[in-house]
């Protein structure tokens, strides 16, 4: 913890002609960790023994500090008026005499601050320790070295049909709970085709139906296509259209 | 400190720089007063380059600048350092593309029927990547929702002629219809229990593995 | 090509991959056949380890991944060849990235106890942001409040080995019994109970619970 510097000179005490300028307010300000940071520089820099502290004097000082930052209007984070409170409770508390002859010792009013204190320096210490550490970009750096011939190859992922039928069977018993939805009369051969037949006729154009059936498939390939077709139909995915009886057909994908 | 010799320090700076450096942004390093003679830098990448002879480095100047780079001989090694490992596809990708198998030409909104759960734009994606789906047309309802399909990567990978080779679905419905006796007199609403039950677990997954490598998919497991 | 000996492979993969590698990342650069054994695999380490002492590189493991990196007294020429001066993070930042380095998992509440004032939702994004820091789970206390601790990232960025790299917490100063305080002595109840409160790991943390939860009444007392 650096002393608190204004134009290179450390402050303690406020002149009255104070004139700060508005960046080092904020520099002051960000000096601290918080409340328990200011009070730990208050104490160390007057050489103040953590575990008897004069709690009047330091006080006083904690509270020019938090003065000085309201009176520059910096939005004072409540901790440092809880602290201060916390202080002023304290400070009373030490005032009023004790009563001789009760039984139990009453504890010393400033043990939980002094345990806080205590606490928080452990942690200040390790931060100063880690902020210490050689750190990569800073003191470090690590090789980046390009790699020739690179090839990026992306292997398929591993999924067996096993896998799929098995997520498939989920799905038709999820699918009982939905009675509503009927699904997959058809043969696969048949929706497979349907796949093809959408993927050979256009939007913006016809195609002609007998061009959607290949002689090499022998019948079974013709019935397939014809029932695929159908299919697509009653699924408004396509449009047959003929102009004029026994006019040759065309298809049309329904966009 | 003293020691290090200009060449330690050009080395160092090929390595980290992540680019070529010209000679002029070698010389930059050093301070004003300690900086070297342009040929004190060209005998440092000169010992450098002949240093390398020996390791798996090598000096290359590409339009008057300077990088090390790994000798090609070292590609079959190294891509595999990158090479991704294979993907596992979530639950809900499985799903999908099941659905698209057998129910092709569908659009996303039918599978989420069928699934009775969303199917994330993740998941089509992942399929269409993977080019295991494609698009086919698209439906003529409002929204006018793309039409998918399977492809013939998709037979390739699990080694089927054409979808006629999948087992019909009534031999499934059979199968899943066993499975879910098992359960022991399951009425409809157990079947309805455990169908809830892979929802969450379908959607659960959707959010964060698509095509989680197998790395990732483990984290963000020990991460919930 | 068959002169290529384990060694430079592993010091090529370790040069570009940009991360550590661990001895299974290490041995999967090579094909099955080719595997080599953890202990080549070791000994090409121990040889590169021996090498680096010459030029400007060292080998150092992260959480049982190795990595090559500059030695530190590199840093003043090789922060000259980038323009961008190394991030500062102010001392709110690192006094929480402390904290949860040394009490993680630990909630935001007992940062906030410890530092005796509130951990600003920016200082927590910075760290998470950074990857330093991640969410480990949520602490079953009201408000379910997330639980942090550090990252390998967290480990990398500041060169440890492994969490037990860091030095151990000082210890907490005796609180002697002081009876010449002003006015009221310390009673030697109240010492050995605090002392007992912050003495060991378990009890530290609930004590500091029931402070979190003290000061975000206090705070939110005062914000009223």
């Amino acid at each position: 913890m650096s002393a608190v510097l204004v134009r290179g000179e450390e402050w303690s005490k406020i002149p009255d002609d104070l004139y700060i300028p508005p960046d080092a307010l904020e520099v002051i300000l960000e000096e601290f960790a918080g409340p328990l940071d200011l009070l730990l520089y208050l104490i160390r820099r007057d050489n103040i023994d953590v575990l008897d502290i004069p709690i009047a004097e330091v006080t006083r000082q904690y509270m020019v500090y938090v003065e000085i930052m309201k009176a520059i209007k910096l939005e004072l984070a409540a901790d440092y008026l809880v602290m201060a409170a916390m202080l002023a409770e304290i400070k009373s508390r030490m005032l009023l005499p004790r009563p001789v002859s009760s039984p139990e010792e009453e504890a010393d009013p400033r043990a939980e601050l002094v345990r806080r204190l205590l606490e928080y320096e452990r942690y200040q210490a390790a931060c100063e320790n880690l902020d210490k550490r050689v750190r990569v970009g800073r003191e470090l750096f690590l090789p980046e070295i390009p790699m020739e011939a690179r090839s990026l190859e992306r292997p398929p992922p591993t999924v067996s049909l096993d896998d799929l039928l098995s997520a498939l069977r989920v799905v038709l018993q999820r699918e009982k709970a939905f009675a509503h939805h009927r699904i997959m009369r058809e043969p696969l051969s048949v929706r497979e085709r349907m796949t093809n037949v959408l993927e050979k006729v256009r939007s913006d154009g016809f195609t002609e139906f007998t061009r959607l059936f290949e002689a090499g498939e022998g019948k079974r390939g013709v019935v397939v296509t014809f029932l695929a077709i159908l299919e697509l139909v009653r699924e408004s995915l396509i449009m047959l259209v003929q102009n004029e009886p026994f006019a040759p057909i065309h298809l049309k994908a329904a966009a | 400190m003293s020691d290090i010799r200009i060449r330690d320090i050009v080395q160092a700076a090929l390595l980290v720089a992540g680019e070529p450096l010209t000679l002029e942004r070698l010389g930059s390093l050093f301070a004003d007063e300690a900086q070297p003679e342009r040929a004190a830098l060209l005998e440092a990448l000169g010992e450098i380059r002949a240093a390398c002879a020996e390791g798996p480095l090598e000096l290359q100047c590409i339009d008057r600048a300077y990088r090390l780079q790994t000798r090609a001989e070292y590609a079959p090694w190294l891509n595999r350092l990158f090479a991704e490992r294979p993907a596992r596809y979530s639950r809900a990708v499985l799903e999908t593309l099941a659905i698209i198998a057998y129910r092709q030409p569908t659009t996303r909104g039918e599978i989420e029927a069928i699934r009775g759960v969303a199917v994330s734009s993740e998941i089509i994606k992942t399929l269409l990547s993977r080019e295991w789906i494609r698009q086919v047309g698209t439906k003529e309802v409002p929204g006018r929702p793309a039409l998918y399909g399977t492809t013939r990567a998709f037979l390739e990978h699990f080694n089927l002629t054409s979808l006629g080779d999948l087992p019909p679905l009534s031999e499934l419905r059979v199968v899943a219809v066993d499975q879910a006796g098992q359960g022991a007199g399951l009425g409809d609403q157990a079947i309805s229990a455990s169908g809830e039950a892979t929802d969450t677990e379908a959607t659960d997954t959707e959010a964060t593995d698509t095509e989680a490598t197998d790395t990732e998919g483990d984290r963000s497991e020990a991460a919930r």
